[in-house]
């Protein structure tokens, strides 16, 4: 069991703050992979990669990072802090 | 050090005048405060969301970091969340060097991460409505002069 | 725009908050303050002689290029002369634009004319006797990155 | 008839704020080269003229300016604020 997280418009589009996911992944995009076939809103949310972010347990990171024993996935567009 | 995220507003002056009393070995004192600019008034306010958890952890690691690389005497991050109006400040840095150049580029390094590497997300709302604002190009091409891995 | 030559203290928190609550349209404020060193307890005190008259139109000067050269909402110097104590505030500056990079370079560009080309000389008091400072040759490097005639 | 100021060492050198001075001297240098003739004290405070700098009626020049109609002159060492 993986916690997904969502921010900003991710969150908007998803229409949740997380998910608890049953998965097999290994990667940060196979998880994507997987979650697209959730639902319409999963596939447009994530439909342009280049405007998407992610964190492993609080810590940012790419798509390609192994997901070994994440507890926390986050996903969420380009920070505006500051 | 000291990091603080919170949604209720904080006072820039007491902040600035606790900073600078606290550290007597350094010369130098940069500040930076970050504002909701009106946009003549257009803009109604400024809701900022973040990731709590996340938030503390990124802005130790960015103090960290520049503590260590400007020799800094000290630092402060403190960054509000929440619904904010124009006028109102979002954020400030603080930093104390020996000298200026330090002190001016240790801000400034904080900044640049603050902008596009701390889990924060700023929604404008206008007249026509709510929308996210866009990370900027030059936010991003403004960190590669620091020349790190973060 | 705003030019103080004094020899009383100031209170930097409030003339920070008063300064960022004078700039609504304004999104990033920048403050310097330089502090008397205590140099480890070696300095009893510092005396900073001016230039009554040419000090205000050099602050002046230096302020006017400032604010054209950067498009600044506003900018301020406050300086001190006369006799200071360790960890007391020389001086300083703030400036306030549009975006952080216009601030951040506006107040460095204040802040490096200051050292080296505002009347103002420093003397430092210690156990040993007193002597007047020497110039840096790297603050003089530092004027170079501007271009300027100054 | 010239005003001419002395700053921090140079000040503390010649033992005087100012002195009013009657002059030909047509230049900055010119001027210098008189003053180094009123006194030891004066010479010495002009013997190293890389430490020298010099104002016009208030404005940074350099030491080949002509007096001109100037009024006031102030000799002084490279400044230190900030």
């Amino acid at each position: 069991m993986i916690d997904v997280r969502y921010f900003a418009w991710l969150r908007e589009r998803i229409g949740e703050r997380s998910e608890q996911i049953e998965t097999n992944a290994t990667t940060v995009a196979d998880l994507i992979e997987e979650l697209r076939t959730r639902s319409e809103a999963h596939a447009l949310a994530f439909s342009d990669m280049a405007s998407v972010r992610v964190a492993l347990d609080q810590e940012l990171t790419d798509m390609d990072a192994p997901l070994g024993n994440t507890r926390e996935v986050a996903f969420f567009p380009p920070m505006t802090g500051g | 050090m000291s990091i603080r995220v919170q949604s209720q507003p904080f006072d820039m002056g007491f902040e600035v005048q606790a900073f600078t009393d606290s550290v007597p070995g350094a010369g130098a004192v940069v500040t930076f405060s970050g504002l909701v600019r009106d946009e003549g008034g257009s803009l109604g306010a400024m809701e900022i969301e973040h990731y709590p958890g996340m938030t503390e952890k990124a802005l130790q690691s960015i103090c960290d970091e520049a503590i260590e690389r400007w020799s800094l005497t000290d630092a402060l991050i403190i960054h509000r969340h929440g619904k904010l109006s124009p006028g109102e400040q979002i954020m400030m840095v603080a930093t104390a060097a020996r000298h200026r150049s330090d002190a001016f580029e240790g801000a400034e390094f904080l900044m640049d991460f603050l902008k596009s590497r701390a889990p924060f997300w700023k929604k404008e709302f206008t007249g026509d409505g709510a929308e996210w604002v866009d990370a900027k190009q030059s936010d991003e091409e403004a960190l590669e002069r620091w020349g790190s891995e973060t």
